[in-house]
């Protein structure tokens, strides 16, 4: 079914009554040309692209919760391609040239909003650093401006210029970046997936990887044995674990980040603004709730839930710099695993095992990536050969120490990034 | 309108307020919720989506309906619940999410167009052409985002954090509660019973019942006067526990100012509470759910326990002619307890075929509600009986669905509740909450006589955990009936049937969810917008959850749970944040001589939590580029004086320091000699660059470490990483003594004669070459001189005790300035280093190597040492890296600007050429230029080579020549001189 | 001849008195870290107790209960107040003078344990932290050393330079705890 | 969060530090693949774990945590060196 303006009418006009599933509920088959395991923004972007431009069919998105119920749809929603590392820099930009045109592609409104970021920075060395990465990001051929404080403050006059512990220099104005509706960006690609005859396949947990001489062979699952030469592993979270079953160990440490809405309020926020000093961002949905967060909790930890230390950090954080969101109630929080890497990027490779492809480590950074790393994940398993925009996504490059891509310079401690 | 002999209030007081501008007058004791039904206000609010009319719903904080604004300025406060709101003299309540006026809303509008804005139709819309998503379509939407409107304005009401521990921590002052209570306290356990009402007692302040003969407030009173007399027990009212965190920890949302008409200085609005409890006792109650049924968000529609809350609590009858409508006995205890007040019952509508009889209302049984009808308010409703369908005329219809255990905090750690089907709702499951028992309503035990012996089980269970004895409590009598609920979820029909009333989300929204397969109770959820609205989904999961069953064919514990995250109530950023009010984010350090600073009218600039002058203006100067171009000059020609005190020193001491050392820094320590200084390079153990210094050995087993200011605490740290972890067996201990020295430094060619001028002794050069170091009287006072430079000019550091500084640092000045010298800032302090080609973190920001930076060399070879395995691996080796370079611009265009990037003269600049970036830059007033340092590929290999720097954001383009970073007096005469 | 002239950290800032509380600067006296070398915490203990009448305190404690005081100050340290350290405790442990590194202000007053509830995220309360009993923690934003020296009296350190802060912190939640009454 | 350190008693979490796993640091000569496991990959357990801990805001102890990352209990504390080695 086209989705459109139109339909919506004449559906309305009919009792609503004509609507179709989004995606089929198939039985899982034995044997399949390629294996997805893991049905969240990337393992379904990855199907998308495999059937879209690789014009590959016969594929199954192995789900073992429901699809979408992983960080796609728990985090907060900020896209934006403002990355200074070559290696990073085409890969972010890629992903927002793909953002740019999802809602067509898709035939689905993830309601991509380019309403522009702005990166504040708090001392003359910020600054520098916020220029280094504005040249960069215009280098790449993306879109940069640098704001001093009274540029900030047309943009955002409800942040604290007077008071505020660490004073507002001026920031870095990503125009196209923004916001886009998290759900909404997994069930369109799963909808167009889907209907492009992939399998997705949920309630489906991995239990097993099959190897025989070196090559992959398929996979155990709690709905029995899949075949299959090709298999992808692209499960954020519990990366290590899936890997394990292949008998690998990553470099890989897995976080928890809370994030946090409001109740709704009337727009105030009208862009996303991003407190490095306070480790802290927010922007306003358009239901009108603050969308916000902070750092990771610092101890690594699968239960998708966090502690006190960090909410309170977070909110003194948003309290000190935009005072005016006092009276905001927090609505809900929740926790996200982040796979944190020991330099803070992705890798998107193949594995020592034949057939067997890795899509992880996307640290907190995962949900802007979700077009591209799709896309490259895809382009690797169907070619053999790295996207050009995603060759510097390797696994081995923390132990030759070639193409290290540490944005953040803090070295490797996986969980300071 | 008030009852007569009903209520638990002052009837005597008289409070006014306001709605929407319209004085009114409760009395002491109602919330806004029940003093607005006093006055006969029933249309309070506006739904989020279809701006359709509202009435209050409900009498707790559940409330989805009665949200208000109030306040003025910035103390307007959104979304606040009527039904919480404690009234006070002079409240200001104003009604939300409608224009022009709540009665004549122009966004009703969207009611009509209902049909094309079911669940996820923005999905599937709006999407052509693109570029109207951003101007048209989203500003619209936006525009109808939101209900309630924030100030605007910086908060300015105090709000507060604090900590509590205790023994038992009890979560809810009802039946149960208080039984837990009494058990715990008289056990002498350290307790704190939590409440989130102004009055403890539950619902027990709420229903008509008699325990022990008394009524339930006599009891509740008689019980909070034994608490109250107990040194250990705290019983904190108008304080929600809202968050159930690891080992026992709860966050607390106490409201201490919000009932207030006037507030002492000082006060906070709030208090947000981190209670750390041994063991908890929840009893937290139940919240009764809605039907869903044919235009059930009419105003006049109530929950049949808020009719009965606002009849006995309150003395508000919400009705002149009530109905009810339930699905268990409450339906004919809710009609008893109008009728006796008096207020005239016209009917109830019982579902059960077998409900019982009444004698002196009419019961419509195995009946159902299937319509409303009413302007703006409810004035009829329509029952489906076996025989049809017929109106009964009502101006209040109270509705019990049944009752779902408040057992939200049992879900904060993962815990999944478990279906019942006993009483058809979700009951916590043991342990879910490490140390938390769960009892009474909220532990799925709804009559009073339950709740009670379910208090005292579970205070003695808690007891015996803690080891405690349990005493003697003798249990009260009160009612155990059960209710004999059996389920209805939503009565079957036309039109819509509101789950979520606040977000608008209806039967028919969830039934298309699931036809467009959306099964999974979270795909539902999510799809619906159903439980996203400020009452967190408390009024509508279970019933959704059902609507959701029914449609795919499941049973409810088959198609899902319900779980719920922190908080449980919704928790203004403010409070949380309290920690960060004022400049309260992150500690203020002031060095000793920031206020002779400020005195002489330096910009003061934060480094790290550090305060330090950027410059110091003299007289007739307007721009800090002469300021610092004049400071550069005297530290180059006479002498300066500049406080260094915020770098971190680190006292190391030990019969095997200097191993320690060696295994610490890049290079070698313990060959330097006692009296001397050296410069260290300190790796992380992945092989880059974590922080520089230099290091004095001021005695055989004494060391004295320099961090920067940035990575002090790091530092100290990692030094006792290393000690603990790695090297356990060196004998070796720490101490920042970073806060007892100030230190100064006093460069330039004349800083021995201003030296002399101070110190008790003259210095002698011999024994004062460069990087020498040593003790020395200071005018009487034991300090400590470093022979030190971080300008390559002839330079001391001069330590005293910091309570010397201010005065040191006046003195040193006065003579300097005697001298032809006077303060520098970090202006010329950046200058200087830049001409000198000396790094800071601009320059090791993590993501170089001692191969960048040109000291690969540093790294001894003989040694393990932290970092040196991994620095040889051939990524941080190759000679194509990034490596440390001057620049001078060499073109028409002599502007240089830090962040820049670097590309070959004629290559265009875009990232695949790119070749480097620019670090530092300065107007070098010695050099006559400016000057860069930067990293470029190859770097000291291209030396000579011409580069384009290129500045998109700045629009500047300036063509380098590539050079040695040290600009000035290479040779490096004048430190030594 | 020309004098240095020494300044207190929170000179300007106190003496603070709000409602019954009351918060003042202690007179500067001598503070030495003591940090026993690898096996000689006992030769320590018994040199000070020699020298200054007080061992070297268990960890949470206070040893002494005169001018001279050793302060339980971490894992391996203790901070020596009011005292000089004796000679003979040269080579036996390492010294670091901390005469200077410290704002050491004093609390007092019946509600002092309610205004540190709002500051140091452990429990300080009369019956679990008594006097001569001690901690290393936060006080807010900052680490620092808290120390119970009276039925209603605290001695608490942070950083020197932090002295601002610490009163700013401390009045702020004095006032609150005031105005509840 | 609460971690009881063995010098201080049980404490908030805001007082840690935390690090990571708790490896032992390979011989300068063990070869890169032994580097690599220490300071780069990890096993990363969802369950049982030892971790690296320093207590910041209290006693300056570098403690050995047992710890569940899925429940988050902490099962043991220890010192990573005792204290008076």
């Amino acid at each position: 079914m086209r989705f459109s303006g139109l339909r919506v009418l004449k559906e309305g006009l009919t009792g609503n009554r004509g609507w179709t599933p989004h995606w089929r509920d198939p039985e899982p088959k034995s044997e399949y040309d390629i294996l997805i395991i893991g049905g969240g923004g990337h393992g379904l972007s990855t199907a998308y692209y495999l059937a879209r431009k690789h014009g590959l069919r016969n594929i199954a998105v192995l789900e073992k919760g429901y699809i979408g119920g992983g960080n796609v749809g728990r985090n907060t929603t900020i896209v934006r391609a403002n990355y200074f590392l070559p290696g990073n820099s085409e890969f972010y930009s890629h992903s927002l040239k793909l953002w740019e045109g999802l809602e067509q592609d898709l035939n689905y409104n993830v309601m991509h909003s380019q309403r522009g970021i702005i990166n504040l920075f708090h001392s003359d060395g910020q600054r520098d650093a916020a220029a280094r990465r504005g040249n960069a990001m215009i280098n790449q051929g993306d879109d940069a401006e640098l704001l001093d404080r009274d540029g900030v403050r047309r943009f955002a006059p409800y942040l604290d210029f007077e008071n505020l512990r660490f004073p507002i220099y001026g920031g870095l104005y990503h125009k196209r970046g923004g916001t886009a509706r998290h759900d909404a960006v997994a069930w369109g690609y799963a909808r167009g997936a889907d209907s492009r005859g992939v399998d997705l396949i949920q309630n489906c947990e991995v239990t097993g990887i099959d190897i025989e001489g070196g090559a992959v062979q398929g996979v155990q699952t709690t709905r029995g044995a899949i075949r299959a030469s090709k298999v992808g592993i692209v499960v954020a979270g519990r990366s290590s674990q899936v890997a394990a079953m292949a008998g690998m160990r990553l470099p890989v440490e897995s976080h928890v980040l809370q994030a946090f809405v409001t109740e709704g309020l009337k727009p105030v926020v009208d862009q996303v603004i991003t407190f490095g000093m306070g480790h802290f961002y927010i922007s306003q949905s358009d239901k009108g709730g603050l969308v916000f967060g902070g750092d990771i909790d610092m101890y690594a930890s699968y239960a998708a839930r966090g502690n006190l230390p960090a909410v309170e950090h977070v909110m003194e954080a948003g309290m000190a710099l935009m005072p005016m969101i006092g009276k905001a109630k927090v609505l809900r929080s929740w926790g996200g695993i982040m796979d944190m890497t020991p330099d803070g990027s992705p890798i998107i490779d193949r594995t020592g095992i034949e057939g067997l492809f890795l899509n992880c480590g996307w640290n907190y950074g995962g949900f802007k990536a979700v077009p591209a790393s799709g896309d490259c994940f895809a382009h690797l398993m169907a070619t053999g050969r790295p996207h050009p925009v995603a060759t510097g996504f390797r696994l081995d490059r923390f132990r030759t120490g070639h193409g290290i891509l540490d944005e953040e310079g803090t070295g490797a401690q996986h969980n300071l990034h | 309108m008030r009852v007569a002999g009903k209520g638990l209030l002052d009837r005597s007081s008289s409070v006014p307020f306001t709605f929407d501008g319209v004085r009114y007058a409760g009395l002491e004791g109602d919330t806004l919720a029940s003093a607005l039904l006093a006055n006969d206000v029933l249309l309070v609010g506006r739904s989020f989506k279809y701006h359709r009319p509202r009435g209050i719903l409900t009498a707790g904080s559940e409330e989805p309906n009665a949200l208000v604004t109030t306040g003025r300025g910035a103390g307007r406060d959104p979304n606040v619940r009527a039904t919480v709101q404690e009234l006070y003299e002079g409240l200001e309540a104003r009604s939300q999410n409608r224009w022009p006026s709540l009665r004549f809303d122009a966004m009703a509008i969207n009611d009509l167009a209902a049909p094309f804005l079911g669940a996820g139709f923005y999905y599937k819309t709006f999407m052509w052409p693109r570029a109207f998503w951003e101007k048209i379509y989203e500003p619209v939407i936006r525009r109808a985002a939101g209900l309630g409107a924030l100030s605007g304005i910086a908060n300015a009401d105090r709000y507060e954090r604090a900590h509590a521990f205790c023994d038992v921590l009890i979560v809810g002052a009802g039946p149960a509660g208080l039984m837990a209570a009494l058990v715990a306290g008289r056990a002498g356990a350290d307790v704190i019973v939590a409440d989130e009402d102004f009055r403890p007692g539950g619902r027990l302040l709420a229903e008509n019942d008699s325990i022990d003969g008394m009524s339930g407030s006599a009891w509740v009173q008689g019980v909070q006067s034994e608490l109250a007399a107990m040194d250990n027990v705290r019983l904190m009212t108008r304080t929600t526990v809202v968050g159930a965190y690891d080992q026992g920890t709860y966050g607390a949302l106490e409201r201490v100012g919000h009932h207030r008409a006037h507030r002492p200085e000082g006060l906070p609005l709030e208090c947000f509470w981190r209670i750390v409890a041994k063991r908890t006792v929840l009893a937290a109650g139940a919240l009764e759910r809605p039907v869903a049924f044919r235009d059930n968000d009419r105003p006049g529609i109530m929950m049949a326990g808020a009719v009965r809350a606002y009849l006995n609590r309150w003395g508000v009858s919400p009705g002149k002619a009530v109905t009810v409508f339930a699905n268990s006995d409450d339906g004919h205890r809710t009609a008893r307890d109008l009728l006796e007040a008096g207020v005239h019952v016209a009917g109830v509508i019982d579902s059960r075929p077998d409900a019982p009889k009444a004698a002196d209302f009419a019961v419509y049984r195995g009946a159902q509600v299937c319509g409303s009808s009413g302007r703006r308010g409810l004035e009829s409703i329509t029952i489906r009986t076996l025989s049809g369908e017929q109106r009964v005329q009502s101006d209040c219809l109270a509705m019990s669905g049944g009752w779902n255990p408040t057992l939200h905090l049992t879900c904060h750690m993962g815990g999944r509740p478990r279906w019942s089907p006993d009483i058809a709702a979700f009951v916590p499951v043991e342990g879910a909450v490490p140390g938390m028992v769960a009892a009474g309503a909220c532990n799925g035990a709804f009559s009073t006589a339950a709740c009670l012996q379910e208090g005292v089980r579970a205070g003695r269970e808690v007891l015996s955990q803690l080891g405690l004895a349990a005493p003697d409590v003798e249990l009260p009598v009160a009612d155990d009936a059960e209710a004999g609920l059996q389920p209805l979820w939503a009565v079957p029909g036309k039109g819509r049937a509101w789950l979520d009333f606040q977000n608008d989300v209806t039967v028919k929204d969830v039934n298309q969810a699931a036809a467009e397969n959306f099964h999974s109770v979270e795909h539902m959820k999510r799809y619906t917008t159903q439980g996203m609205a400020t009452d967190q989904g408390k009024n509508s999961n279970v019933g959704a959850l059902a609507v959701l069953a029914d449609a795919t064919g499941r049973s409810i514990p088959e198609t899902g749970t319900t779980t719920f995250r922190p908080p449980y109530s919704p928790v203004a950023i403010a409070a949380l944040g309290a920690g960060a009010q004022d400049k309260g984010f992150a500690p203020e350090r002031f060095t000793t001589s920031h206020k002779a600073s400020v005195e002489r009218g330096a910009p003061m600039i934060e480094a790290g939590l550090w305060y330090r002058p950027s410059y110091f203006p003299a007289p007739g100067e307007t721009t800090w580029r002469q300021s610092c171009d004049r400071e550069v000059g005297m530290v180059r020609q006479a002498v300066g004086i500049c406080d260094v005190s915020t770098l971190g020193k680190i006292d190391i001491q030990g019969a095997d320091a200097g191993a320690f050392l060696d295994f610490v820094y890049a290079n070698t320590f313990s060959t330097l000699k006692v009296g001397r200084v050296r410069y260290g390079l300190m790796l992380r153990e992945d092989g880059f660059v974590m922080d520089d210094g230099t290091t004095a050995r001021l005695g055989e087993c004494h060391y004295l470490m320099t961090t920067t200011t940035a990575a002090a605490g790091e530092v100290m740290r990692h030094l006792e990483h290393v000690h603990q972890l790695l090297r356990p067996e060196l004998d070796v201990a720490f101490a920042s003594v970073t806060e007892q020295w100030a230190q100064f430094a006093v460069a330039g060619p004349k800083s021995r004669a201003l030296l002399d001028s101070v110190l008790d002794a003259p210095l002698d050069p011999v024994e004062w070459p460069f990087m020498a170091c040593g003790p020395v009287s200071v005018m009487g006072v034991n300090g400590r001189l470093f022979r030190i430079s971080f300008s390559g000019e002839h330079a001391y550091e001069l330590a005293v005790p910091a309570r010397y500084g201010d005065s040191l640092f006046r003195m040193l000045v006065a003579r300097a300035e005697a001298l032809g010298g006077g303060p520098y800032g970090m202006e010329a302090l950046n200058v200087l280093r830049i001409e000198k080609g000396f790094i800071t973190h601009a320059e090791i920001h993590g993501r170089t190597t001692a191969f960048d930076i040109g000291m690969e060399r540093m790294v001894a070879t003989r040694k393990d040492c932290i970092g040196k395995v991994l620095s040889q691996r051939p990524g941080l080796l190759d000679p194509s890296r990034e490596r440390l370079v001057g620049l001078r611009p060499v073109g028409a265009v002599k502007q240089m600007v830090s962040g820049a990037h670097l590309f070959e003269a004629d290559a265009e600049a875009v990232r695949q050429n790119d070749q480097g970036y620019v670090t530092s830059v300065c107007y070098s007033p010695t050099m006559g230029q400016m000057l860069g340092l930067g990293f470029l590929k190859g770097g000291p290999d291209r030396y000579g080579e011409t580069v384009r720097m290129v500045d998109h954001l700045r629009g500047i383009e300036t063509l380098c020549v590539v050079v040695n970073p040290v600009f000035f007096d290479p040779e490096g005469g004048r430190v030594r001189g | 001849m020309a004098e240095l002239i020494a300044r207190s950290p929170c000179g300007g800032l106190l003496p603070l008195t709000i409602g019954e509380l009351s918060l003042t600067e202690e007179p500067p006296e001598p503070m030495t870290l003591i940090m026993p070398f690898r096996g000689q915490t006992g030769a320590v203990s018994k040199a000070m107790t020699a020298a200054h009448g007080l061992g070297f305190p268990e960890p949470g404690r206070i040893a002494g209960e005169g001018d001279a005081k050793a302060i339980w100050f971490g894992r391996g340290k203790a901070m020596l107040v009011g005292v000089e350290p004796d000679r003979s405790l040269t080579g036996l442990a390492a010294m670091s003078d901390q005469s200077d590194a410290w704002a050491v202000v004093r609390l007092t007053g019946p509600q002092s344990e309610a205004v540190l509830a709002r500051l140091v995220p452990v429990d300080l309360r009369a019956p679990v932290f008594g006097p001569g009993q001690t901690v290393q923690s936060q006080v807010m934003h900052m680490t620092g050393s808290i120390s119970r020296i009276g039925a209603q009296a605290f001695r608490i350190m942070v950083f020197r330079s932090m002295a601002a802060t610490l009163v700013h912190d401390l009045k702020t939640a004095m006032e609150a705890v005031v105005a509840r009454r | 969060m609460r971690i009881t350190c063995p010098i201080c008693g049980e404490r908030d979490r805001r007082e840690f530090y935390y690090r990571g796993a708790a490896l032992d640091r390979p011989d300068p000569e063990a070869g890169q693949e032994a580097w690599d496991d220490y300071v780069y990959l990890r096993d990363n357990p969802a369950g049982r774990t030892r971790d690296l801990w320093y207590h910041d805001a209290g006693c300056g102890s570098w403690l050995v945590v047992e710890r569940d990352t899925v429940s988050h209990a902490i099962l043991n504390v220890a010192l990573a060196l005792d204290a008076d080695a």
